[in-house]
C-alpha cells in the first residue's frame, strides 16, 4: 500500500527526520492560507498516488499567496494519469544546494533489506541505476541484525556526507525505525537535499507498506480497503469478491486458477495475436458461487468481447467451475463468447454439465487460447 | 534419491485442525505419504483422520522421534511463530504452505532458517512431490508418475499443467517442487539446481518460473559460470503483464525496472537454456533433448 | 549492578507488570505516613543489597501505622550482613493464592538467554533446582531473534498459569523488554504471586545489569560509582585505582598479573596451609605506579600480614614492578614481609632492582607461596 | 597442521591506531606473523609500522583478498560493531581481545558468527599461537616452543606459566588457545578440543578452566560420552574463591548455585581427566602421559 507524500512525511517527521514546513490543503482557499502562513514562495504538490507526477504537471511553484490560491483552482481540477487531484500538499521552497538520494527496500535475491545510496538525487533509481550504476552504494542488513554502525559510515562516506554524520546517521536509523514499524517495503527520500542553511531535508518522501502486514496496521487497513490508490473500479470490485485481478488494455477476458496459470493464459492470448483485457485468478478450491462472480464481473466489463476460462482441476473441481458458469449465464444475460478448457478433479462430471447445457470446452489451454482469439477477432470484424 | 522429500521423509502438520490442514492431511495420507503428528495449540490430545495432535513441536517430535519435516497451514498471522517453533525443534525441510505471510516475517525465519542449515520451501507454494514415494504438499497427485524430469517452479497450477503434459509424454518426474510465490522464499532455483545435479533420478530439469525479481536472472548467470551437466528447459510466465501489478502471485511484480520476462528470457537463452514460447512445449522440449 | 527491590519494582511498573501498592521510607516517620496512606496491613522490608535479609529479619510485617512506626525504628538501626539499612520498602500485604517461580537470565553454555519458570515459588531457585528440577521449566531465547509465541505458551502452560493468559504474557514479554532496555544479567520475580483477587502481581521483583553495559545507562553508572551494593572499603579503594579486587577471610595479600594466575596464587596460599586475605589483579602492563598503589592497598589493611607478589611477565615488565614494589616499601613504612616471584619480560632488569635494593625475589610461585605461608606463621605465632 | 592459527593465516587488526593494537602488531610482525592490514574507521592511508591502514574491513579486504582472519583490539563500546564488520567480511577465526564488551553484544555476535560457521577466539582473551608458526594474539611469545601439547585455556598469564613450564619440559606446544575470561564466548573447551583430536601434530591436551558457567562440566560429560584419544591433563583455578564474587574475569563467578571449582574438579576426575592441584604439576603430568 502506497502512502501519499503528507503521510510518508508525517511519519518521517515523528521520527526525527527533518521535512519541508509545510501543510495539506483541501482546497483553493485553504491553499492560499497555507501559503500566507509560510509567508515565502511555496512548491503545491498534487497528492495523487501516481509515478511522474511532477511531469505531468501536478507540482507547481508559486511567488505568493494569491499565486497560490489560482494555481490551486487549476490543480484541484485536474486529473493526473486519471485520478483526481483532491489535496494538495503546501511546502516552503527549500534552497537546494545537492540532491541525494537514500532509500531503504528488501532486495528478493539477497533475502534481506537494503539501503540504497547515492550523492545524486531527483533523477529516477531505476534510471540512474541504469546510467551510473558505480554512484549507487548497496548495504544489505541482515533481519536479524539489524543496521551496523560500519555500514551507516559506510552509506554515509558513498553520500559524501561526512561533514553531517549526525544528521545522515539519524535519517539512516530513522528509515530502519521506520521500516520495522510499519512493515515497509519501500522508504524512500528521492531527492534528499543539502540546503544553503546546511541542512539535510526529507525533500520528497515515500513510504509502501507491505499489503500482507495491514493486519497490524489498523489505521492503514482502513484506508487501503476504502481507497487503493491506482486501482480502477472493475479491480476494486474485483479484489472485494477475493479475486486477484488486474485491468489491462485488450479485448479478451482472461480467467484461470492459479496465478501462474492466470499469467500463462494472458501470454498465449498474446502469442495467438490478440488482447487480453485483464488478468483475473480465481484462486484454488473456487466454489460455483466465485466462479459464476468471477464470469459476471467479465460479462459486465464493456471492454471484454469474448472470456477465455482455463481450468486445471486440482483443489478446484471442475463440476463446481461448470455449475457456475451455467449460472452465471443464465444470470447476467449478455452475449459474449465464452471458451472454456476445463481438465483435472471432477472432470468427467464438468463436461457433462456444460454439455448438457450445450456448452462446448476444449482439452488444452493453447487451444483454447487460439480459439478465443479467433473468435473475438471475428466479433470485432 | 530424489531431492528434498522421499520415503524417509516423515512429516508432521502444523495448523493440522484448520479446514485446509485437515482436507490435505487426508490426501497425503491417501497418497501414502507418511503423516506421523499434527500440532494446533490448545487441541492436543485430538486426532485428525488418526493422526494424533499436539500442542507444541517439541512435544510432537519427543512422542514421535521419527519426525524429520514440517508442512505448515497455519494463517499467516500465526505462521511466522509455526516456522520458528519447527526450526528450533530441527525439521527439515519445512514447506509453508500459507499465502500472505507478511514479508518481514519471511525475511526473519528465512535467514534464520538459512543459517542453521535448514531449508524452507515456499511460503506461498504447493510444496513437493517425489512420485512414487511421498508428496510434502497440496499438488494434485494423480497429475505425476515417477520419472526423471526435476521440475522447479515459482508457481501452482501452471506447474501441474506442464507436470502433467510431462507424464503424458511419458517421462514422468523424479522430484516436482514448488518453491513459492512472495517475494522473500526459502529456497531459488540455484539451490534446487544444485540438489537434481546431485540426484541420479533426475535426468532433465524444467524451470517454471514468472516476472518478479531476478531468480532467474541468477539461476542463467549460475549456469553459465558454472555449468549445469543435465538438460534445462524453462517456461516464464507474464511476458504480457504490466509493470507495477502483482499479478496475483505477492512476488509476480515489475517492480523499480526489475524484474521483466524479456529480462529473464533473454538471461536464460545466453545461458544456453532453451525456453519454451507455450507451456505445451516444455515436454515436447524436455524430451528432444533427453533422447538426443 | 544489583538494583535495589524499589527501584526494580518501579522498572517494572513502568513495563507494566502488576507491583504492590508500596513506597519507598527514608525515616520512622515517612514510613508510618505510608503505612496510614495504604490503610491496611503492610510489609516493611529492608532494602540492602544481600541475599537473606527476610531470614536476617529485615522484612517484617506490621498491622498498622503505629506498629509501622516501632518496627521502622528498629530496622532503621538494624546493620543487615554488614550493611545499614537506608532505606525500607512500604508495601500493602498481599493476600496470596499462590506463589510462583520468573526470571530471565543468560544461560553462558548456550549462548542464549534463557527463561526460567516455575508453578513453585518463593524458595531459592538453586534450592528448587536441586530439590525439584522437574519443576521448572527452562526456554532458551536466541538473542537475535527474541522470544516466540510459542515459547510464551511453554512456559504460560509449565507455569500452570493458562487461565491468565493475557497477563502473563504481558509480564513474559516485559521481562525480555527490560533485559534488552536494561542490559540485564537477572530479571526475576520471586514469588511471582497469584492474588485472591486473581491478579498476578510481583511480590518481590530483582535486576542485575551487566557492569560493562554501564555507559549506556547512565543513571546507574553514576549510582554504580557512588555506593557498590555489597562492596567493603578495601574494595571500593582498590576498584577506584583499577584493580580486580575481592576482600577475603585470611590474612595473606595476594597480588597477581591476570585474573586466573591472581586466582591460583590464591589457591596455592590455601594450598600450603595459608588463607588469603585478599584477591588483586593488577592487570597487563601495569606501571611502576600502579604497582605501588596495589602494594600500599595491601600494606595498609591491617588484616594482611604478610603478602606475595607473583608476577609473569608478558606485556607487563619485571622492571615496572620492581620500581613500584621498592617505591611502596619506602613510602608506607609499614613493615610486613612480603614475598616476591617475578619473571618474565625484563626479568634481570626487575632482579637487579631487588637485589641493589636488597629485596629477596624466588623463581617459581609454588616456592614463593609456600614460603610466604610460612613467614606469616611465623609472625603469627 | 596446529589447530586454528597457523602459517597460512594472514591477520587484519582492528583498532590497529591504538595503542594496544600498535604496540602487538609490533609484537606479531616481529614474531613473523603475517600481519596485512589494518582498520581504524577515520584513520585509512595512515601506515602502522609499514602495515597499510584502511576506514573499512571490506575495503581492506578488497586490496588485500589473502586476508582470511582478524584480530580486534577495538575499545569495548565500539567492538560489536567491528566483531559484526569481520563476520561480514568472511574473516575466521576472529580474535577479539577486547575486555569489558556488554554481554549482550557478545551475545549477538558470537550467536550471529556461529550460525555462519565463524570461530570467535574471546572476547576478553589474549589469542592463540601455534608455535613456530604465527601467533594471533598477545602472548609472550617467547614462552612457547614448537611440540605437541595443545593448551587450551580461560585465562591469560596462568596459561603463560603452564606454558612456560611445558616449554621447560621440553613438551613444546602445538597451538595454544585463550578462549576468553567472558561469560559468553566463541569457542568453548568441547569444541577447540575437538579440534586437538583431528590434530595431528597434537599428542596430548592441557585444559586451564577456572570458577563460573559449566563449560568444565560440559567437557567432562564430553569426554565420558564421547571419548577423547589423546591424553587430557586440567588444572582449575578459583577453588578459594568465594561465591557472588568477580574474581577479576567477568565470567570468573560462582552464581545462582553454579559454576564452582569443586563441581568442576569432581566432574573432570570422574571423567577421568589427571587435575593438577598445583599449576607446576601439569607439565609434569603431562609428561608422564605422553610417555607411558
Amino acid at each position: 500500500m502506497k502512502l501519499h507524500e503528507f503521510e510518508a512525511k508525517k511519519i518521517f517527521s515523528e521520527h526525527g527526520i527533518p521535512v519541508p514546513n509545510g501543510k495539506v490543503a483541501s482546497n483553493p482557499e485553504e491553499t492560499e492560507e497555507i501559503a500566507r502562513e509560510i509567508g515565502k514562495p511555496v512548491m503545491l504538490k498534487s497528492q495523487v498516488l501516481v509515478a511522474g507526477r511532477g511531469k505531468a504537471g501536478g507540482i507547481i511553484k508559486v511567488k505568493n499567496p494569491e499565486g497560490a490560491y489560482t494555481t490551486a483552482k487549476k490543480l484541484f481540477g485536474m486529473k493526473i494519469k486519471g485520478l483526481q487531484v483532491k489535496k494538495l500538499l503546501v511546502e516552503e521552497e527549500l534552497k537546494i544546494t545537492k540532491e541525494l538520494y537514500l532509500s531503504l527496500t528488501v532486495d528478493r535475491s539477497a533475502r534481506k533489506y537494503v539501503f540504497l545510496a547515492s550523492s545524486e538525487g531527483g533523477m529516477e533509481i531505476e534510471k540512474l541505476a541504469a546510467e551510473k550504476p558505480e554512484k549507487i552504494v548497496k548495504v544489505a542488513i541482515n533481519p536479524l541484525v539489524g543496521i551496523k554502525e560500519f555500514q551507516v559510515r559506510k552509506i554515509i562516506q558513498r553520500m559524501g556526507l561526512q561533514e553531517y554524520f549526525k544528521q545522515v546517521r539519524g535519517i539512516i536509523k530513522a528509515f530502519k525505525e521506520i521500516a520495522s514499524r510499519y512493515d515497509c517495503e519501500l522508504v524512500e527520500s528521492n531527492p534528499l537535499v543539502l540546503t544553503e542553511e546546511r541542512e539535510i531535508v526529507a525533500a520528497d518522501a515515500r513510504i509502501i507498506i507491505d499489503d500482507n502486514s495491514l493486519f497490524r496496521h489498523q489505521q492503514f487497513q482502513r484506508r487501503f480497503e476504502e481507497e487503493r490508490g491506482e486501482m480502477t473500479q472493475l479491480e476494486l470490485t474485483a479484489l472485494k469478491e477475493g479475486f486477484s485481478y488486474v485491468d489491462l488494455e485488450g479485448s479478451v477476458g482472461v480467467i484461470a486458477n492459479g496465478a501462474g496459470l492466470t499469467m500463462a493464459s494472458m501470454d498465449l492470448v498474446a502469442k495467438f495475436g490478440g488482447k487480453p483485457a485483464n488478468f483475473l485468478d480465481i484462486g484454488g478450491g473456487a466454489s460455483a458461487e466465485r466462479v459464476r462472480k468471477a464470469v459476471e464481473i467479465q460479462l459486465r466489463n464493456p471492454k471484454v468481447r469474448g472470456v477465455l476460462v482455463n481450468i486445471l482441476g486440482g483443489i478446484t473441481r471442475c463440476d463446481e467451475v461448470a455449475k457456475g458458469l451455467i449460472e452465471a449465464l443464465e444470470e447476467v444475460k449478455i452475449q459474449k463468447p465464452i471458451i472454456i478448457r476445463m481438465q483435472g478433479t471432477r472432470e468427467e462430471e464438468g463436461r457433462k454439465i456444460l454439455k448438457e447445457a450445450g456448452i462446448s470446452y476444449l482439452d488444452t489451454m493453447e487451444e483454447a487460447a487460439k480459439k478465443i482469439v479467433e473468435v473475438v477477432k471475428g466479433v470485432s470484424d | 534419491m530424489a531431492i528434498l522429500v522421499d520415503e524417509s521423509t516423515r512429516v508432521l502438520v502444523q495448523g493440522i485442525t484448520g479446514s485446509e490442514g485437515r482436507f490435505h492431511t487426508k490426501v497425503m495420507l491417501d497418497y501414502g505419504t507418511k503423516v506421523v503428528a499434527g500440532v494446533t495449540p490448545g487441541k492436543g490430545g485430538e486426532k485428525v483422520y488418526g493422526v494424533p495432535v499436539y500442542n507444541f513441536v517439541e512435544e510432537a517430535v519427543e512422542e514421535h522421534p521419527e519426525i524429520n519435516s514440517s508442512i505448515v497451514f497455519v494463517p499467516a498471522k500465526f505462521a511466522a511463530d509455526a516456522v520458528f517453533e519447527a526450526i528450533e525443534a530441527k525439521l527439515n525441510p519445512i514447506v509453508v504452505i500459507t499465502e500472505h505471510i507478511p514479508v518481514s516475517d519471511s525475511l526473519e525465519f528465512v535467514n534464520y532458517a538459512r543459517m542453521k542449515g535448514i531449508k524452507i520451501i515456499g511460503p506461498n507454494c504447493p510444496g513437493a512431490i517425489s512420485p512414487g514415494k511421498t508428496k510434502v504438499g497440496i499438488l494434485p497427485a494423480k497429475l505425476f508418475t515417477k520419472g526423471g524430469v526435476g521440475i522447479v517452479s515459482r508457481s501452482g497450477t501452471l506447474t501441474y499443467e506442464i507436470a502433467d503434459a510431462i507424464t503424458k509424454a511419458k517421462l514422468g518426474q523424479s522430484t516436482c517442487v514448488g518453491i513459492g510465490g512472495d517475494p522473500i522464499i526459502g529456497l531459488d532455483f540455484i539451490e534446487v539446481i544444485k540438489m537434481f545435479e546431485k540426484d541420479p533420478e533426475t535426468k532433465g530439469v524444467v524451470i517454471i518460473g514468472e516476472i518478479g525479481g531476478d531468480m532467474e536472472e541468477k539461476l542463467a548467470e549460475y549456469i553459465t559460470k558454472k555449468g549445469v551437466t543435465k538438460p534445462v528447459v524453462a517456461y516464464i510466465a507474464g511476458r504480457t503483464a504490466p509493470p507495477g501489478k502483482r499479478m496475483g502471485h505477492a512476488g509476480a511484480i515489475v517492480a523499480m525496472g526489475k524484474g521483466s520476462a524479456e529480462s529473464k528470457l533473454e538471461a536464460l537463452k545466453e545461458a544456453g537454456v532453451p525456453v519454451a514460447e507455450i507451456p505445451s512445449q516444455i515436454a515436447e522440449l524436455m524430451k528432444r533433448t533427453l533422447t538426443q
